[in-house]
Parts: structure tokens; C-alpha cells; sequence
């Protein structure tokens, strides 16, 4: 018996877990995928770990999503996705700690370069953020922020979710430049790729 | 009296003028105000720390309901004109 | 309109609906984003209030209860060590009979230091003579506060409330919540008006000297104010429901209760976890329900009583202790049944303490302990659940 | 017909339950007399917590509201935000507290006030200790003094330290108005407390405050006591307005053994302390005199 039957028994459509760290939006990313869902006629919760993490500490936040209305006040401990935005983290976090079977996981991957370590017994999907992040000039060429651009690859990983009410949340949430960030989120989509075993 | 609860307000709300203490009752020695070498110079109401003293045509005149017969205004007086008796005498 | 929002702007919207006059406020980890956002509020002119940035909790509640004896409709947010700095000042708000409307962001007490959910802050305050409101999401939080002004400034009442919205499971956790409209909340809750306010050039002494022949009388009255409170709870939220369409359970929320033979007690926002795990023991076949302490001051007796005569286990779950004695839910949930007829069986669980995860599974492991407890008997009244050590698993 | 000099009018009933010959009741009746009845006093718990009697006594013909100890800054802040919300203008809004209320205990939320700018006058009455509780020491006691809990013993104690100098403290927070008074100049009194209500912001009347059964005198020396102090220099009269010193009352500069003979809380000194107390004050008057600069 798997040790999360208990979990199943009660838990939502979808349960996503970012991973990022301090300052990088990690939090908002949560949020602005929750009221996309929201946008789609779906219920939503989002919550970031709750610690009191400074900028560059690992960070994570989580999204539910549901048909019905989400009572459930726990933390996620079995996600059914993964999204990861600063590849670092792959040295040191268990970024794929309690993800489902046949679950996902999104990583802002540089391109050509070759994703290793993850099992395939998830799917696995690369998305090179931070560059288009960089071409659209959101936050600063060292420090690109990514958070709306992994959204987009988000919306293409998960059938539940489309585009367009991610690209809707995205220009009302966004506080400059939210042309770029839609146009970033937007690319995004259409440049993450799955990684075949 | 105790008020039945009834009949008290909300809260505590003092909307009674404190005339209600006949803090005279306190006093063991009084004023005397000898009007005639009074040159109403309105130094005795000036102290009195008890606002008991009133002006009638420039003289004061001592509420003795309230004086607590602190002596302020005997031992003010540039004329001399208020003396400190003893409760009971003179 | 439905928005996706924190417990905390939650909060920050009700007070706003609700028109407060004045905030006086001090920030503290995390009810921070209900006062930045109100303080925004304000400085947009969205809000006509005015913005007190006092130096300390004390103050804020100190100048909540100058600003209200003057008649403004006042509004603070607090939490933790901030609500126990206020102590002093909670009973004062009381005793002068002002319908202060506060948010608690609930949160462990140090140390050690903890900036995560638990509610004893909360807890230690029960007998400051405040109706105390346990949320449950931030729909709820939203909806009480709006209630609690009409509750509270009803002539009849005039206590200050206190809103609990568990830290961060609430207070940072984004969902959707229906904000009204302020034309309908404004039909609902009309603008303050007590009966006696300080007016300027009328003598009147607010918070006078009371000898012991009369001080008696006022502390009587202020009791039958908060047993007034409580019909007032259940009156108000009745025409809350008319006007809004939603509604929690009075003093006692009651979730597949009528036919349960264990029943969990607790209160805040693991009672609405709780209602997803009843839900899925019912689908097992397990007659369990759920009662949830919506009002701890005032503390729905009644209810209690007429749920505790038809069930034969009720598991208390305290997300706080009383120490040298149990989780102070429980005592008063066992004070309150004690003079029925006929009695359940009960047990205390103290869980969650300091941000601890109280996890679906351990809800369930719970009720099962509960119903064995209740056939077998009772061997430790007070369990501490998924304490490191000890032998029993929870998770 | 008489004129006073001070305004005839008076907002204060008799029936206080102060003692005989308190200074503070005439710090309430002078303060007063220069704000007029358009003022709301904030009083935490002091010896003016209980002046005003029972309920349902109140010797004030202004509204009153008692607030917490430590409580004053805030309570004076929270009025003034609700008259504002209100639109109530043309309003004095007064905190009115003792020594300890002040400096000890209320020192964090007056210093608060202060630094929001609160439109008040927060008023101290200054009896240099915590009378109401029957005489203890206040970060306000003078050194020197006798009080319960600086018992003068077989090893001659008494308080040993100075006093804390609350003038300073406001003036360090940039305040518009600052001010000294007695009320044995009740002129003085009057016309600074009437200043004070033209401008607007943060102002602060600190207010030398006999207290007879504190100070160990007899009440008829209220008066004279606190004249004295003025003479000596021991509680010079002076107002700080917008930075500007100016001294109101230079006084005789009478030898500061005049003024502590009169009071049993001293009477244990030696000649060398009176003489080192003396020298304290030499040394602060003439540092006000250079403040106060060649131009007054």
C-alpha cells in the first residue's frame, strides 16, 4: 500500500510545488497561477512556505487547484507537479520529494545543455527561463526574474491550464513591463520542451 | 447608595460636579477673612488650589463646603487680612 | 466580486467595508500586510480614516479606545506578543464597553521563537471580556469583521471582538473571497453611533473611580452584555445570511453532526481540514462529525450541551495548552457538558502547537483514537499528538 | 471693579478630593484657566486619577478620559485622529500626567506622540515621585530626596541620582513648544499655557507640582515653596519655542538651602550636599543663561 493512500483520499485536482529562492517571486508565481486557475472557474489556495527566509534562501510555494471549494489547510507533501526556478537548487533541495508518480517537474534548464539526475519515472520538462526572461528585460541581466516566464511553460506542461488566463493574470498582476512579461510567459510556452529518457 | 444595576449606566460616566464632596468636612483649622483690611488684591483666589474661594465685589469669600483649610491664602495675604482658627473656636 | 486574496487583505477589506474611522496599528510578523494595506487604503483616499502609526501595541490599543470613547469607529490588527502587550488595555476596552474590532493573527508565543500558528496568544486572552471569533477561511474572516461591528455596537452589547485568523494558514494563504459591494454592506452595518461619546465642552469623566458598593453592578452588566452578545451572534448572522447568502454556524458549527457517535471539537482553520477528513471517514462507513468552536467568548454552552447528549465520544483538539491543566477548549467544553444527563466520553488532543502541520492523517488517527477511547475507556485524558518521543505515531 | 490676573473664569469645580494645599490641582485650575473650555483632557492613572472623587463626581467642566498609565501619548493621539475623522475642529486636546506617568512608565508612548506630531499638549505635573502610591521614587526625584523606597537609613542613604531632565528629552524630539511653569506664577502659567494653544503640534508644559505630604512641608507653603524653587534657580521658568530659549523668570538666585529647609525630605543633608546640590545648580542656571544667549 503506498504510503500516501491516506492523502488521496482527501486531496485536490492539483497540487503544485514551486521551488525557488528568496526574491526571485517564488511566492507571486503561486499566487498568480492560483488566480489564472480562478480565472478558468476553478478553486484556488496558494501559500508560500512559511518561513522568514531573506533574499537567496531557498524558497518554496505551493498551488491548489480544484473543482470544488478547497477546505484543506495542510501543506502539500505529495505534489502533482513540480516547478523549479533556479536550477541551482537541484544541488542540495529534494526538489522532487513527495512528487506523485507520473508527476511532473518544470526546470528553468539552460538550453543545449543536458538535464541529469532526474529520474524518468517523472516527466520531465526544461524551460530556459532565464534567458528569455533576459530578452524580454525583466528585472536586470544578472538577476533575470523568471517568475513569469515559467508560468507560461507551466500552462504547456499541465492540461488543466491554458495560456491565455495565465497571459490575463499575468498583465493584471504584473507591476511594470507587462507587455514583456506576457510576451516572456508567452515564449515560454511555446519553447518548453519535454526531456525524453 | 448602591444603585441597582438597573439603574446604572453602561459605564462609568462621572457627569456630576464634584460639589457633590463637601470636602470641608476635611478642615481642622479655617479662614477668617477680615474684610476691613482687605485691599482685594485677589491673591487668596489666585491659590486656592480648591477654586473654593469666589470674588463678591473684589472681597473673597471662603466656601467653607470645600475649604480643606490648607492656610494657602492666609499665608499669601500681603495684607494679612485671612487668619488660620482652630475648627470650633472663635 | 470573487478576488483570490490573503486572509490578511481579507482583513484589511473588512475593516475597510466596514468604514473604520481609525486604525491604529503596529506592524508585527504576520499580520504586516493587513496594516500596509489599509495604511494604502487611506493614503489613496479609497478609505477615510485616519492612520495612527503608534510606537507599540499598547498604544494602539490605548488610542483605538481614546478614538472609539470619541465616538470613531476603530479597527486594529495585532498578533502574539503584540496581543499579550495589549493585555492590560483589552480589559480596558471592555470595561469601558467599546466595540473595538481587531484582528488576531494567531501565532506562538516565544520563546522559543515561533512566528508560526498556534493559539495560545489568543487563548490567554478569553478572560479579557472580548467576543473571541475563530475563522476558518478568509472568506470568514472577511464576513465576521463586518459582523462583528454590527454585533458589537448593538446598544445592548458595546464589547470589543477579537477575529482569529490562524498565521499563515490564513493570514498568507491566497483564495478567493467574495468582497461585497459597499453599498450593500453600508445597508447591513449602518455608521456608529453610541449613545454616549465624548463631546467637546460636555463635562462628562470616562473611566471614572467606582467604590466597592457599586463596582459589582457594572462588572453584572457587562457579563449580561456578553450573554447578549450571544444571541446577538446568531440574530446578526441571520440577516448577515439574507443579505450576503453566507452563513457559519452561530456560535457552533455543527458539520454532520446528527447521526455522528464521535464527534471532533476544535476550532480555527483546521476545522475546515477536518471537514475534508469527515468527509472521506464518512465515505469508510465511520459515523464521525465535526463541531466547531466558532465563538469562545462568547462560549456556545447551550450547543454544546445539546450535542454532547446524543454522541458517545467527543475528541477536543486545542491547538494551545493551559499548563498545570489541559487545553483550555477542552476544560470548557468538559465544564460545559459536565451537568448533562447523560455524558460522552472525552479526550483532549493538544496538536499543532508553534506551526506544527496538523495533517489530514492525523485528524483521522484522532477520531479513531477517540472511538476506541470511548468503547474502551480513557487512559490518558491530555495527549500531546506527534511529539517527537513519544511512542505513539500520529502521521 | 477688581481685575484678576489671571482669567475669572473657572473650569474646575470645588469638592477635589486632592489634599489640602495640592500644587497639582492648581496646575489643573491655572492649565485651564489658559486653554478655555473648548479642550478634552486625557488623565492615566496619577494622583488625578483620583482628584476628581466617586463616581459619579468630576471636578473638571471639560471632558475627561481616563486612560492607562502608561497610556497618555497614545490616548491624546487617538483623540485628536477621531475629532479629525469627525471633523470636530477648533479643539485642545490635553494628556495630563504625573511625573512617573511621564518620564518612567508613559515615557515610551508620549515619546511616540511626540514623534507623529500628535496636535496636543501633553502636560506634566511634577511632584518628583510616585505620590498617589504613597510616595516612592520616580525617574523624576531629585537627588538628594527622602522617599519610601529611598529610605534614609543609619547608612544615610537617599536618592542618589539626578533627575531625569524631561525638558531635554522633548526638546531632543524637534517639538514646537516646550515650557516651564510654577504655580506660584500663575501669570506666567496662564500665558504660556495660552501660547501653547496657538500652535500646532507636539507641545509640552512641564509644571513644578508641590505636594505637601510628599515633600514632607506643611500645605500653607505650597506656594512659597515653589516660589523658591524659581528664586534658587532649582526649577528655572523658561520656554523653548521652535529652538528658541528664552528664560520668563530670571529669579534672585536666593541660595538653594532656602528652599530645600522648608521640605522634611531633605533635612538629612549634610552641609557639603546641600553645598554640591547648590554647585549642580550654579552649573545648570548659568548653562541656560548661555543657551539663552545676550539678545533676551
Amino acid at each position: 500500500m503506498p504510503h500516501n493512500l491516506h492523502e488521496h483520499s482527501v486531496s485536490p485536482l492539483i497540487e503544485v510545488r514551486f521551488h525557488g529562492r528568496g526574491g526571485q517571486g517564488v511566492v507571486i508565481a503561486s499566487e498568480v497561477l492560483a488566480k489564472a486557475a480562478f480565472r478558468m472557474g476553478y478553486e484556488v489556495s496558494a501559500f508560500p512556505f512559511f518561513g522568514v527566509e531573506r533574499r537567496g534562501a531557498p524558497v518554496t510555494a505551493y498551488t491548489r487547484i480544484d473543482s470544488r471549494p478547497i477546505r484543506v489547510k495542510t501543506n502539500i507533501y505529495w505534489p502533482d507537479y513540480v516547478v523549479v526556478l533556479d536550477s541551482s537548487l537541484l544541488e542540495g533541495v529534494d526538489v522532487l520529494e513527495g512528487l506523485k508518480v507520473k508527476g511532473s517537474v518544470l526546470v528553468n534548464w539552460p538550453d543545449g545543455k543536458k538535464l541529469k539526475d532526474l529520474p524518468s519515472k517523472f516527466r520531465r520538462f526544461v524551460l530556459d527561463a532565464t534567458s528569455i526572461a533576459a530578452s524580454h528585460g525583466i528585472g536586470s541581466q544578472t538577476a533575470p526574474i523568471v517568475n513569469t516566464a515559467i508560468l507560461g511553460g507551466f500552462a504547456r506542461i499541465c492540461d488543466a491550464i491554458e495560456l491565455e488566463p495565465v497571459l490575463e493574470t499575468i498583465r493584471e498582476a504584473a507591476p511594470v513591463k507587462k507587455q514583456e512579461n506576457v510576451a516572456a510567459a508567452r515564449e515560454a510556452y511555446e519553447r518548453t520542451i519535454e526531456v525524453t529518457p | 447608595m448602591t444603585k441597582s444595576y438597573e439603574d446604572l449606566p453602561l459605564t462609568p460616566i462621572a457627569d456630576t460636579p464634584s460639589t457633590m464632596n463637601l470636602t470641608g468636612l476635611w478642615r481642622v483649622v479655617r479662614p477668617l477673612v477680615d474684610k476691613s483690611k482687605c485691599k482685594k488684591c485677589t491673591t487668596c483666589w489666585k491659590f486656592c488650589p480648591d477654586a473654593a474661594i469666589t470674588l463678591v465685589d473684589g472681597f473673597p469669600v471662603i466656601d467653607l463646603n470645600y475649604c480643606k483649610g490648607c492656610g494657602i491664602c492666609a499665608h499669601e495675604c500681603p495684607s494679612k487680612c485671612i487668619i488660620m482658627v482652630k475648627e470650633g473656636e472663635a | 466580486m470573487r478576488m483570490v486574496m490573503t486572509g490578511n487583505y481579507a482583513s484589511a477589506y473588512g475593516a475597510k467595508l466596514s468604514r473604520a474611522e481609525v486604525i491604529a496599528a503596529y506592524p508585527i510578523t504576520p499580520q504586516t500586510s493587513i496594516v500596509e494595506k489599509l495604511a494604502e487604503f487611506v493614503s489613496s483616499g479609497e478609505l477615510k480614516a485616519q492612520y495612527i502609526p503608534v510606537e507599540s501595541e499598547h498604544s494602539a490599543m490605548a488610542a483605538c479606545i481614546a478614538a472609539e470613547t470619541a465616538g470613531a469607529r476603530t479597527y486594529t490588527a495585532t498578533s502574539s506578543h503584540g496581543l499579550t502587550l495589549m493585555h492590560e488595555v483589552l480589559m480596558w476596552a471592555s470595561g469601558a464597553r467599546l466595540p473595538i474590532v481587531m484582528t488576531n493573527v494567531s501565532r506562538a508565543m516565544a520563546p522559543p521563537w515561533s512566528v508560526w500558528v498556534d493559539n495560545m496568544d489568543s487563548i490567554a486572552q478569553r478572560d479579557t471580556g472580548w467576543l473571541q471569533f475563530f475563522c476558518q477561511n478568509n472568506q470568514e474572516v472577511l464576513d465576521t469583521i463586518i459582523m462583528a461591528y454590527k454585533i458589537c455596537e448593538s446598544r445592548r452589547v458595546m464589547l470589543p471582538a477579537m477575529i482569529i485568523e490562524d498565521a499563515f494558514i490564513l493570514s498568507h494563504t491566497s483564495e478567493p473571497v467574495d468582497v461585497p459591494d459597499q453599498e450593500v454592506v453600508d445597508r447591513f452595518l449602518p455608521p456608529y453611533a453610541p449613545e454616549l461619546k465624548i463631546e467637546v465642552g460636555k463635562a462628562m469623566g470616562f473611566g471614572s473611580l467606582v467604590k466597592p458598593d457599586q463596582y459589582m453592578e457594572f462588572r453584572y452588566k457587562d457579563m449580561l452584555a456578553m450573554k447578549e452578545a450571544a444571541e446577538r451572534v446568531k440574530a446578526v448572522e441571520k440577516e448577515f445570511k439574507q443579505v450576503f447568502g453566507r452563513e457559519y454556524g452561530g456560535l457552533l458549527e455543527k458539520y454532520m453532526c446528527d447521526d455522528a457517535e464521535t464527534v471532533l471539537i476544535t476550532a480555527g482553520s483546521v476545522a475546515a481540514t477536518a471537514k475534508d477528513v469527515v468527509d472521506a471517514m464518512r465515505a469508510r462507513g465511520a459515523r464521525v462529525g465535526l463541531a466547531r468552536i466558532r465563538a469562545f467568548r462568547p462560549f456556545p454552552h447551550e450547543e454544546l450541551r445539546a450535542l454532547a447528549s446524543k454522541v458517545v465520544g467527543i475528541a477536543v483538539l486545542d491547538r494551545s495548552y493551559t499548563f498545570g491543566a489541559a487545553g483550555a477548549m477542552f476544560t470548557e467544553v468538559k465544564a460545559s457538558v459536565y451537568s448533562c444527563h447523560k455524558r460522552p466520553v472525552m479526550k483532549n488532543y493538544i496538536a499543532g502547537l508553534g506551526g506544527r502541520d496538523i495533517t489530514t492523517k492525523i485528524i483521522s488517527n484522532i477520531m479513531d483514537d477517540m472511538a476506541v477511547a470511548a468503547k474502551r475507556g480513557v487512559e490518558d485524558e491530555v495527549e500531546w499528538v506527534d511529539v517527537a518521543g513519544l511512542p505513539r505515531r500520529w502521521r | 471693579m477688581v481685575k484678576t490676573t489671571i482669567p475669572e473664569e473657572e473650569f474646575t469645580y470645588p469638592g477635589s478630593t486632592g489634599c489640602p494645599g495640592c500644587g497639582a490641582n492648581l496646575v489643573m485650575r491655572y492649565l485651564l484657566k489658559g486653554l478655555g473650555g473648548r479642550t478634552v483632557v486625557s488623565i492615566p492613572a496619577c494622583c488625578w486619577a483620583v482628584m476628581p472623587g466617586y463616581w459619579p463626581s468630576n471636578c473638571l467642566k471639560v471632558p475627561l478620559l481616563y486612560t492607562a498609565f502608561e497610556a497618555t501619548g497614545a490616548a491624546i493621539s487617538g483623540l485628536r485622529a477621531a475629532f479629525d475623522v469627525k471633523g470636530v475642529e477648533d479643539v485642545t486636546i490635553v494628556g495630563f500626567a504625573g511625573d512617573g506617568g511621564t518620564v518612567d512608565i508613559g515615557l515610551q508612548a508620549m515619546s511616540g506622540a511626540a514623534e507623529r506630531r500628535t496636535d496636543a499638549i501633553y502636560v506634566m505635573y511634577d511632584n518628583e515621585a510616585y505620590m498617589n502610591t504613597g510616595i516612592q521614587r520616580s525617574g523624576s526625584t531629585p537627588y538628594g530626596a527622602w522617599t519610601t523606597t529611598t529610605p534614609v537609613g543609619p547608612k544615610h542613604e537617599f536618592k542618589k541620582e539626578p533627575k531625569k531632565d524631561i525638558m531635554a528629552i522633548m526638546e531632543a524630539h524637534g517639538i514646537p513648544y516646550a515650557a516651564t511653569v510654577s504655580v506660584a506664577h500663575p501669570e506666567d502659567f496662564v500665558k504660556k499655557a495660552a501660547k501653547a494653544k496657538k500652535i500646532k503640534g507636539f507641545r509640552f508644559i512641564h509644571a513644578l507640582s508641590p505636594c505637601p505630604p510628599g515633600w514632607r512641608m506643611n500645605p500653607t507653603q505650597t506656594i512659597e515653596v515653589a516660589r523658591l524653587a524659581v528664586e534658587t534657580h532649582y526649577f528655572p521658568l523658561y520656554e523653548i519655542e521652535e529652538g528658541k530659549l528664552r528664560i520668563t523668570r530670571k529669579g534672585k538666585g536666593t541660595p538653594v538651602s532656602e528652599f530645600l529647609k522648608l521640605q522634611g525630605r531633605f533635612s538629612h543633608l549634610t552641609e557639603a550636599e546641600v553645598d554640591s546640590i547648590q554647585k549642580t545648580i550654579d552649573e545648570a542656571w548659568k548653562r541656560l543663561l548661555d543657551r539663552e544667549g545676550p539678545e533676551a
